[in-house]
């Protein structure tokens, strides 16, 4: 026998021992702890409670809302159309259906911002994008869509004219005056899709 | 690919089954690398069946349970990954006979105690028997055993096990037409 | 990064030239280790040409710890790969019927392609049974669907269906393989020797 | 004619490049400086357990008196606001720069020694994602400044009485939201009503090429 038959034999057999010290890919996919503290550190996550309310008022059909604060605190209140996904559940196969589809742009929020940006870092390491944080949560935005303030006379112009949206915004969410209308106007139905990566190539047995 | 070395009397040689072996193997793992599938020949010849059965009656291919499925999305039935790939299977097929100075005027290769009728008629049997067997289990050696396998697929490794010892079972009963 | 095609790398009429071109390796292949004669094929189960075995499962264990590699490398995403379904009934059915396909026909369908091209007439029609084989099941189809789907278990990997890891697959088939290598040339070499009448 | 060539020379030379690509990609392949500690269940339990997770600003009394030598303060902001005004004794590290190596190494040295490392910006959100990060890749001992530097700067002088205080605190609703949010005719807001049933789509799985034969 020859003698480069040992040799290709030792070769394959120490090439397949190698596999038994490799560890797998993980399964949901992660991204890397460098690409996720640099996406941790870009503030573009951040939306303001302005800008939802504006997204809101145009029923942007885009947009998704989703409380990450504990089912009680939902059932006690939450926004329009706004979905529940405690953080807990985020893990789970029915909370991260709304996540990633595409098309959507989805807004966490909380009480403040804590939460949610803490949702969103757990989201991003399992990969998943267009994800935003409403800045300052529901607190903020009772102060400024429930309870908006009156500017000083010395703000400048666009001060005033963001008080004026939100004093709109506010008669609109509150359903002060115009209740019946927005209620029913408000009432969106998002159709989801299933979220793909990349596509399938026709075929098969 | 490598020249092999001169032969001699005019003898051919084949490569080293292990260096087919490799190659092949590797030649799989481009083709995932690229396609994310390995490959697979009997596919192809379904694709045939089908294109016949369409160019022959296409309302009553479509309507039907099983062409239909292949008919559906409008694209030519051969017109797919796995026709590409036999194509090219034939072709390097021919070449290597090219290379090594295989390729002959037709004949039939048979065991030293079989006649050429007999040899034809089991060749054809065979066929249809192979042929009925790769729909039934998805693939055939190459689609559903080598690639199968390769990929830790459970059905793949299910089918080769059960492929070769079920032939390695009835080899015995067919003896007089090999050796 | 792979694989290209399902990721979007490249385009799908590259992705059929390299089907193209993945055939004609594949097909050289084939060829060049002798597959395109029922007799080195139909050998393996005599005891006499050990080339089937050699070369098919030296390309599994090749492309089992390949696959392993690349996917630890990162250079290729393993869940994206196409797996093959598992339908237990019908595949045990099929895999038996082509086995005993094999050892009459003497050609599995690659092997029957390329050996038509240099010119064997029993390739020729083992290639035609192929034909009307399969024309015979999709005619029967209707009586036959219930049984094609029984048993589904989904794109299954060894993997999922034992919780071993796959690592140790790669790993039980190889020495399998080389122990089977090793074993075979032996038989091989006593075999010849009492065939007198067949020439090599 | 059935000869096959016995040498397996050429087989030998394949199967050694096939080796070298391997070695190859094990040479090429990234080597992470960090590697995940806790997985994402873990991540999500530890996010509630407050008294590993915050450092209160009354706390940072007995730092800034050095009477508590085992904690160390970094600055996340960038430079200029550092140099603008900072809490004595802190650390400069700007939150981009804590990917570099030797900051890394810093913080690898401080847990090794037992020291507690506690992160602030101007609030505690802007902390809030390089602090879980680090939580998640294994820096246990990491915790985050509630108020940020916003609130020291505001109570510096009375960060002992701030024990009371309350006002930093995050997470909790500070209105009494059905009610402020109720609408002044008496009828609930739009958004009680309206809530759209929950859905549940299922995310593929994964992305599989097509194949078979």
């Amino acid at each position: 026998m020859n003698r480069n038959y040992y040799i290709l034999t030792a070769i394959m057999f120490f090439l397949a021992l190698g596999t038994l010290f490799i560890h797998e890919r993980k399964v949901p996919p992660e991204i890397s702890p460098g690409e996720l503290l640099w996406d941790v550190l870009q503030p573009t996550r951040f939306v303001s409670t302005d800008e939802v309310a504006k997204r809101l008022i145009e029923k942007d059909p885009s947009l998704l809302l989703v409380d990450v604060r504990p089912a009680s605190e939902y059932n006690k209140f939450t926004l329009p159309n706004a979905v529940n996904v405690p953080i807990d559940s985020l893990l789970t196969p029915a909370g991260q259906s709304y996540f990633g589809n595409p098309g959507m742009k989805v807004v966490l929020f909380s009480n403040d911002a804590i939460l949610a940006n803490q949702a969103w870092v757990l989201l991003k390491r399992m990969d998943f994008k267009n994800n935003y944080v409403m800045k300052g949560g529901l607190n903020e935005w009772m102060k400024t869509i429930i309870q908006p303030k009156m500017p000083p006379q010395t703000a400048p112009e666009t001060a005033f004219e963001r008080y004026d949206f939100r004093k709109a915004a506010h008669l609109y969410f509150t359903g002060a005056g115009i209740a019946k209308a927005g209620k029913s106007a408000s009432k969106m139905k998002v159709v989801f899709k299933k979220r793909k990566k990349a596509v399938v190539a026709a075929g098969g047995c | 690919m490598e020249t092999l070395p001169k032969q001699k009397k005019n003898k051919t040689k084949y490569i080293n089954p292990y260096l087919g072996g490799v190659l092949m193997g590797i030649v799989m793992l481009i083709s995932i690398f690229i396609s994310g599938r390995e490959l697979g020949i009997s596919g192809a010849i379904r694709d045939s069946v089908v294109a016949t059965a369409n160019v022959i009656s296409p309302t009553a291919a479509k309507k039907s349970s099983y062409y239909g499925k292949f008919l559906k999305n409008g694209h030519h039935p051969m017109d797919n990954w796995l026709d590409y790939e036999v194509l090219g299977a034939i072709l390097g097929g021919l070449l290597s006979g090219i290379l090594f100075k295989r390729v002959r005027k037709p004949f039939v290769e048979r065991g030293p105690n079989v006649s050429r009728g007999r040899r034809l008629t089991a060749a054809l049997i065979g066929g249809i028997l192979f042929g009925f067997g790769t729909r039934l289990g998805r693939g055939c050696t190459s689609g559903a055993a080598l690639s199968g396998a390769s990929t830790f697929a459970f059905g793949g490794v299910l089918v080769m096990f059960i492929l070769f010892g079920a032939a390695f079972a009835v080899a015995y009963f067919f003896r007089k037409l090999w050796i | 990064m792979g694989p290209l095609f399902p990721n979007n790398l490249i385009s799908g009429e590259w992705n059929l030239l390299i089907a193209l071109f993945i055939g004609m390796a594949f097909g050289f292949l084939l060829e060049a280790s002798g597959f395109s004669s029922a007799r080195n094929i139909a050998g393996a189960f005599y005891g006499y040409n050990f080339v089937v075995v050699r070369v098919f499962f030296t390309a599994v264990i090749v492309s089992m710890v390949g696959l392993l590699y690349l996917g630890y490398f990162g250079w290729l995403n393993l869940s994206q790969i196409f797996i093959l379904p598992t339908y237990l009934p019908s595949m045990i059915t099929g895999a038996v019927i082509m086995g005993v396909g094999m050892i009459i026909g003497g050609f599995c369908p690659g092997t029957s392609l390329t050996a038509v091209v240099i010119g064997k007439i029993d390739a020729l029609f083992f290639a035609i049974g192929l034909y009307l084989g399969i024309l015979l099941f999709a005619e029967g189809y209707p009586f036959l669907e219930k049984f094609y789907h029984a048993g589904y278990l989904g794109h299954i990997t060894l993997t999922e269906l034992t919780g071993i890891k796959a690592g140790w697959w790669a790993f039980g088939f190889t020495v399998i393989a080389l122990a089977a290598f090793w074993v075979t040339a032996i038989i091989e070499k006593k075999v010849r020797k009492r065939i007198k009448e067949y020439k090599f | 004619m059935h000869v096959h060539e016995l040498n397996p020379k050429k087989t030998l030379w394949v199967l050694i490049l096939f080796l070298i690509v391997i070695i190859i990609g094990f040479i090429t392949m990234k080597k992470p400086l960090l590697n995940y500690q806790l997985s994402l269940q873990q991540t999500t339990k530890i996010l509630n357990d407050t008294s590993n997770n915050y450092f209160y600003p009354y706390q940072l009394v007995n730092v800034l008196d050095h009477e508590n030598k085992n904690v160390v303060l970094i600055d996340l902001r960038n430079k200029y606001a550092y140099g603008l005004g900072h809490i004595p004794g802190a650390k400069s590290i700007s939150s981009f720069s804590l990917t570099q190596k030797e900051n890394i190494n810093l913080l690898k040295k401080y847990k090794k020694n037992g020291i507690t490392v506690v992160l602030y910006a101007d609030n505690q959100l802007d902390a809030d994602g390089p602090w879980l990060f680090f939580r998640q890749i294994g820096f246990c001992n990491i915790k985050i400044l509630l108020g940020g530097y916003d609130y020291y700067k505001a109570h510096k002088n009375n960060l002992a009485q701030t024990k009371e205080d309350n006002s930093y605190l995050k997470g909790f609703p500070r209105f009494d939201y059905a009610k402020v949010a109720r609408s002044k005719t008496g009828t609930f807001s739009a958004s009680q009503k309206t809530r759209k049933p929950v859905i549940f789509h299922r995310r593929k799985k994964v992305t599989v090429a097509a194949g078979g034969c």
